[in-house]
């Protein structure tokens, strides 16, 4: 005897389409003009931001960077749909996420320049910092909603993650103990299609990364990752049920990277001109202004005032990172331990006095 | 850091009407999580088995009836999870104790504690803390199946951002872990299950917190230095016995922190007694003993009489129950090393 | 606009009824009578051999144990499905499968009493020993699968673990890369209501575990577990799938822990006595006992002869057991590397030394 | 074990026909890996981006297209499902080469080192061996994002079971990889990845494995012994050069394989020059030097005339690339270090 136990679908969402208008069958999209167009001016700006970080590295004055071309959508429309007073658990290429909540420029110009002060965000300071080792923050993000359960709180964590994170282990993990706590948490893969060399196929023989929400018993729900409006409406709805007591969600953005892995990578190595080229065409950024041409939403030279407006702000960030001195020697010690040990003072000592001056 | 959304209760530093009463290791370490748990409505404990079992060795037993499921709870099997939800609850100021069954699959959760736990507060410029405590019951002794008898304590101890603790008795284990738990930085906290039962002694649950970063010394003497924690202690203290049988004085230490090392503790006793003997169960090479060794080579290189000894684990795997007593530091290997140390000219 | 861009199905699998009919719709079963008396016959014996550790650990003669009892048709099912040259890649309570596959009785109080040398079978020389950190063992099974697929061969690993291994990043990421690499390895899940004292419930809120597999875009089936013949077929098929490259399978097998989690276990803290109760009704062996005795295939006095038989092998190989002298303390160096490195020398002697009678 | 289905190419015993060729550390590397997997058709190399891409730091460049995807093959990304993988091929007699991209990822695969590759001989008697390599960059010098530096090689160290091995140059990684890939036994093998471009020498693709578990002397000196291994062998040279022009004699050694340490090596140089400077960028506390200053405590003690000196990374978090020369051991560090030895009395 065989019967079907348990049957399970995977939804696909998406708003508007590569030429800017309402997919058949959309729902009219509910943001007044002046909400789409600060979505709009949010990509934009962490695209200007983006440029101006890789010029600086190949200037010799940012260290390895990762740059977010293309995938602007996922983290603006992410950070769009999260309150304030949610925590962001972003894995290491969302600026524009962070950048929504208040991370300030120069503190991600100070990250990538080598500088730990970068991340000690002035803005958002419960959201954790970029994270390194890939899909590691996972289980991070599930401590954070547990704290938000746990005091009764109506918030929430978000957790980005790329398309190769969801190989490791840590995410499987982190997905299963929120399902089975149902824990107010919404995990985000950005499926740019690469993790460095990869491609999305040799990742994973899932048809699609959001089906992995089964695995942990929670929703999962792919969106068009170039489509702001709807990467935005479809974590909204999940946060509200995260912060309604009903548990997690693994969403999956489709975008794509059209950038390097890094500015120390050389993504012709490995994948076509051609590949990319199919993908500049889906440009996030382009099919909302699109939009709000279409329905006239967008005066004519509001978008060179705002790109204006943002240049400036780029700039004034960057001079503001490059001018930043570095910290003394000594700092290396300082936030080890919430005390130096005394037991290790020596060290300490040791290295001050040979980084002084005249040593 | 938000305030917690309900009153915390705070600390009573030190009530000394309790009565002290004799007590095991576990029982201590209960009464320690107990007693963390009502002053602090932020300490939660979790890990495998926890709720209502109690913990696999009981060190958690009574406490989800008392604290609730919420506060004590059973997680999924995941030792790597395990310290990652610390580090998210830490991060939210709360006050993660996590468990790990046995140190032996500790191991899994080294990522977490390597690349996060250990460095939150110094990559965030102290804008995050990590003040969580991973309590892991681990050597060997106790005749358990195969990887349930490791001491890897030497791999946390090299990881710059951790403190490492083992008590060596139930008055200690009480105290230690209390410190551990009101510390503002990852601890990780090695109960040496050997000990969990072997024996009592008066414990009060006063909720004073002994001083971490401390070593203390057991028993004073002039001849030779014994350095040990946890539960080669008892082989230690038996060796200095036969040593006085024999006419000399062992000192015993008992290091407790093992990160960071108190070796000025270690280099005043040695100076005294111009010889040392190095005793653990971990695996020789790379160990916390090596520490020691080379912190004393090069502060008290000029009062050694002796070279320095160590017994310790052999470089081998761990060997299943029916052979480990021929890995664990016994104490005849000891008082053979302290007698190398004084017959030394 | 949502639409739906995936769907899966769980089917789950029973041939026999509890009280040993087929169940309406099964196929008759395929075996000769004498095959399904075999694998009656293997039930019990590693039934008999069970009984017999956890009565040598209560007398001090054997280290901590894990039962298997009422799990007997897991383990036999699946031993039975596969060909000899399969590598069996275990956990630590499938005595069942190893005995079926050749491992001596002796092997196992070796290994359960704390002697490497159980972990040396004599007979099925390339199966992997017991693994004992929960989930470990699963990317094993999918690197001796690799080599089988790398070098052409027929063959396939198959893995077994348990319902709580299912929480551990290695078993997701084992089942990642099996799927990816189409590798022919089947991962059998025993879901056996308990994790020691944690509860299915509470490992994941998955509402079935072999929908896990959905996650690694594999296939994945629920069988039930105390119906030997059931687990049999479903595990043949995914072995014939894997054998013909088409990828890896994850069976989810229901049964229940009727014992302690092991013999340091005292299971009455953490679950009713009722519970176990209504599960001794499902007992494996007495189910196939009835089927043959209801289709006549099984003469009357067969089984107390199969049960003397096995009776005694199982005090001949404890007799072997208890008479084995331990290793000599020299042997802890041997192994440890091919050859017991020259630095490492003194240490060798040092302990031999020390272990000398008169010393 | 089966016989593999196809025959393999037994590896001749070094062919001193072929021609020295001026090749950095990464094309040593390279070539190396190329001639493993030519001898023996039981080599395989994976990792992440190792195939099409060649590795981040191309260390595979070309082996894809020599050798095909089935041998050279990118993995999904996760570190502890590689080594699981080796641990499973080289129990079918493989030979797996898996590459982790940078040493800070490698924790999360210290489980399956520990508890698997490192064991699996032993726990079986033999019947099944891990003769497997893992591959990582490690180090800092490079100016690479925080976790990229790390230089974890006393956790690998501590672990009964595996070989630690690191090269020092082109050549020495040419010899050693040959040798390790050979070795019947698991290896780590790290590579200091700021050495891989700094320099070129001259090496041959001769075959010739250089032996394991050996220390070299780079540079003879009776004066005082200075041990190192990886990239701060450029400096510790420097400061042997340092000290020349001071009038001292600097011996320098490269311990190359960590485990097991060929202490002898060390102490009969240390006996010579009765001074000693260990030398490491891995953090200070429970690193390799502690061990090593440990043996020399135990068996040069009297041969020893002044402190053993450890320069090492501090016990801090590796810095982020605009602080971290602080950390790194620099030439002026040694040579003082050198020095404090030098002028005790
Ligand atoms: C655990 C770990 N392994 C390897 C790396 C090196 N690495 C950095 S990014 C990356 C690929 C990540 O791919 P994906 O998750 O898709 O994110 P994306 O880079 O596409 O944003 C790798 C392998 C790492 N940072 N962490
Ligand atoms: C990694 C790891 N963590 C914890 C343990 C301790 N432990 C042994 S068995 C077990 C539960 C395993 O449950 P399951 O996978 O369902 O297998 P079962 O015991 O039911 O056969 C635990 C927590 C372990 N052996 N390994
Ligand atoms: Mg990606
Ligand atoms: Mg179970």
């Amino acid at each position: 005897m065989r019967r079907v136990v348990a049957r399970f679908e995977i939804p696909y969402r998406q708003l508007l389409a590569a030429d800017g208008r309402l997919v058949d069958g959309s729902a009219p999209v509910e943001h007044p003009a002046a909400a789409l167009r600060t979505r709009l001016h949010a990509m934009l700006r962490a695209r200007l931001f983006d440029a101006r970080a890789v010029a600086l590295q190949r200037a010799g004055q940012l260290g390895t960077y990762a740059s977010a071309l293309g995938q602007e959508a996922v983290a603006v429309g992410v950070a769009a749909a999260m309150a304030d007073d949610d925590v962001l658990v972003p894995s290491f290429r969302e600026h524009g996420a962070q950048l929504w909540r208040g991370v300030r420029m120069r503190e991600l110009f100070l990250y990538w320049g080598g500088d730990e002060r970068g991340c000690d965000y002035e803005g958002p300071r419960e959201d954790l910092p970029v994270c390194i080792p890939v899909g590691s923050q996972a289980p991070h993000a599930a401590g954070v909603a547990l704290a938000f359960q746990l005091r009764g709180e109506a918030r929430a964590a978000v957790c980005l993650l790329g398309d190769g994170a969801t190989s490791k282990g840590d995410f499987y993990e982190a997905l299963n103990v929120a399902g089975v706590w149902r824990l107010p948490v919404v995990y985000v893969v950005t499926n740019n299609a690469w993790a460095i060399s990869v491609p999305r196929r040799a990742q994973s023989a899932a048809e699609t990364l959001a089906q992995k929400a089964i695995a942990a018993g929670v929703p999962g729900e792919q969106v068009d990752g170039n489509d702001v409006l709807a990467v935005e409406q479809v974590v909204r709805e999940a946060l509200a049920r995260a912060r309604e007591g009903n548990g997690p969600t693994l969403v999956e953005a489709l975008t794509y990277r059209l950038a390097d892995h890094t500015t120390s990578d050389d993504a012709r190595r490995y994948r076509d001109e051609s590949e990319i080229a199919a993908h500049r065409a889906e440009d996030p950024i382009e099919r909302l202004r699109r939009h709000l041409e279409t329905t006239g939403a967008l005066a004519a030279d509001e978008l060179a005032a705002f790109e204006a407006a943002c240049r400036e702000e780029v700039e004034r960030e960057a001079r503001a990172y490059l001018a930043t001195p570095p910290q003394p020697a000594a700092s290396i010690f300082d936030s080890v331990y919430a005390r130096w040990p005394e037991a290790l003072e020596a060290q300490r000592i040791a290295c001050v006095a040979r980084a002084a001056p005249d040593a | 850091m938000p305030e917690p959304a309900r009153a915390m209760a705070v600390a009573e530093a030190g009530d000394a009407t309790v009565e002290p009463v004799e007590r095991t290791m576990v029982e201590a370490i209960r009464l320690a999580l107990g007693r963390a748990m009502a002053e602090d409505e932020r300490v939660l404990l979790f890990g495998e088995d926890v709720g209502r079992n109690g913990g696999v060795f009981r060190a958690t037993e009574g406490l989800q009836a008392r604290f609730g499921a919420a506060r004590v709870r059973d997680t999924p099997l995941s030792e790597a999870m395990l310290v990652g939800l610390a580090v998210g609850l830490a991060a939210q100021d709360m006050r993660p104790v996590a468990e790990i069954q046995f140190a032996g699959f500790g191991y899994a959760a080294l990522d977490q504690l390597a690349n996060h736990a250990s460095r939150m507060r110094n990559r965030t410029r102290g804008r995050i803390a990590c003040p969580m405590v991973l309590r892991m019951p681990y050597g060997g002794g106790i005749r358990a199946p195969e990887h349930h008898s490791e001491s890897p304590e030497a791999l946390f101890a090299h990881l710059p951002g951790l403190r490492v603790v083992v008590p060596s008795s139930p008055a200690r284990a009480y105290g230690l872990l209390l410190a551990a738990i009101a510390d503002p930085d990852p601890v990780v906290f090695l109960e040496p299950k050997r000990l969990y039962r072997a024996s009592k002694e008066p414990v009060a649950d006063d909720g004073r917190a002994l001083p971490l970063d401390r070593c203390s010394t057991l028993r004073e003497g002039r001849d030779v230095t014994l350095v040990s924690w946890g539960a080669s202690l008892v082989e230690t203290l038996a060796a200095a016995d036969r040593l006085a049988d024999e006419g000399f004085e062992a000192e015993v230490l008992d290091v407790a922190t093992l990160k960071p090392l108190d070796l000025d503790a270690i280099v005043a006793s040695v100076a005294r007694s111009g010889r040392c003997v190095i005793v653990h169960e971990a695996k020789r090479s790379v160990g916390v003993g090596a520490e020691i060794a080379a912190g004393l080579a090069e502060q008290a290189l000029d009062r050694l009489l002796a070279p320095i000894e160590r017994v310790t684990g052999w470089d081998t795997i761990v060997p299943f129950p029916r052979l480990e007593d021929h890995d664990l530091p016994s104490t005849p290997r000891i008082v053979d090393a302290a007698r190398r140390t004084l017959d030394h000219v």
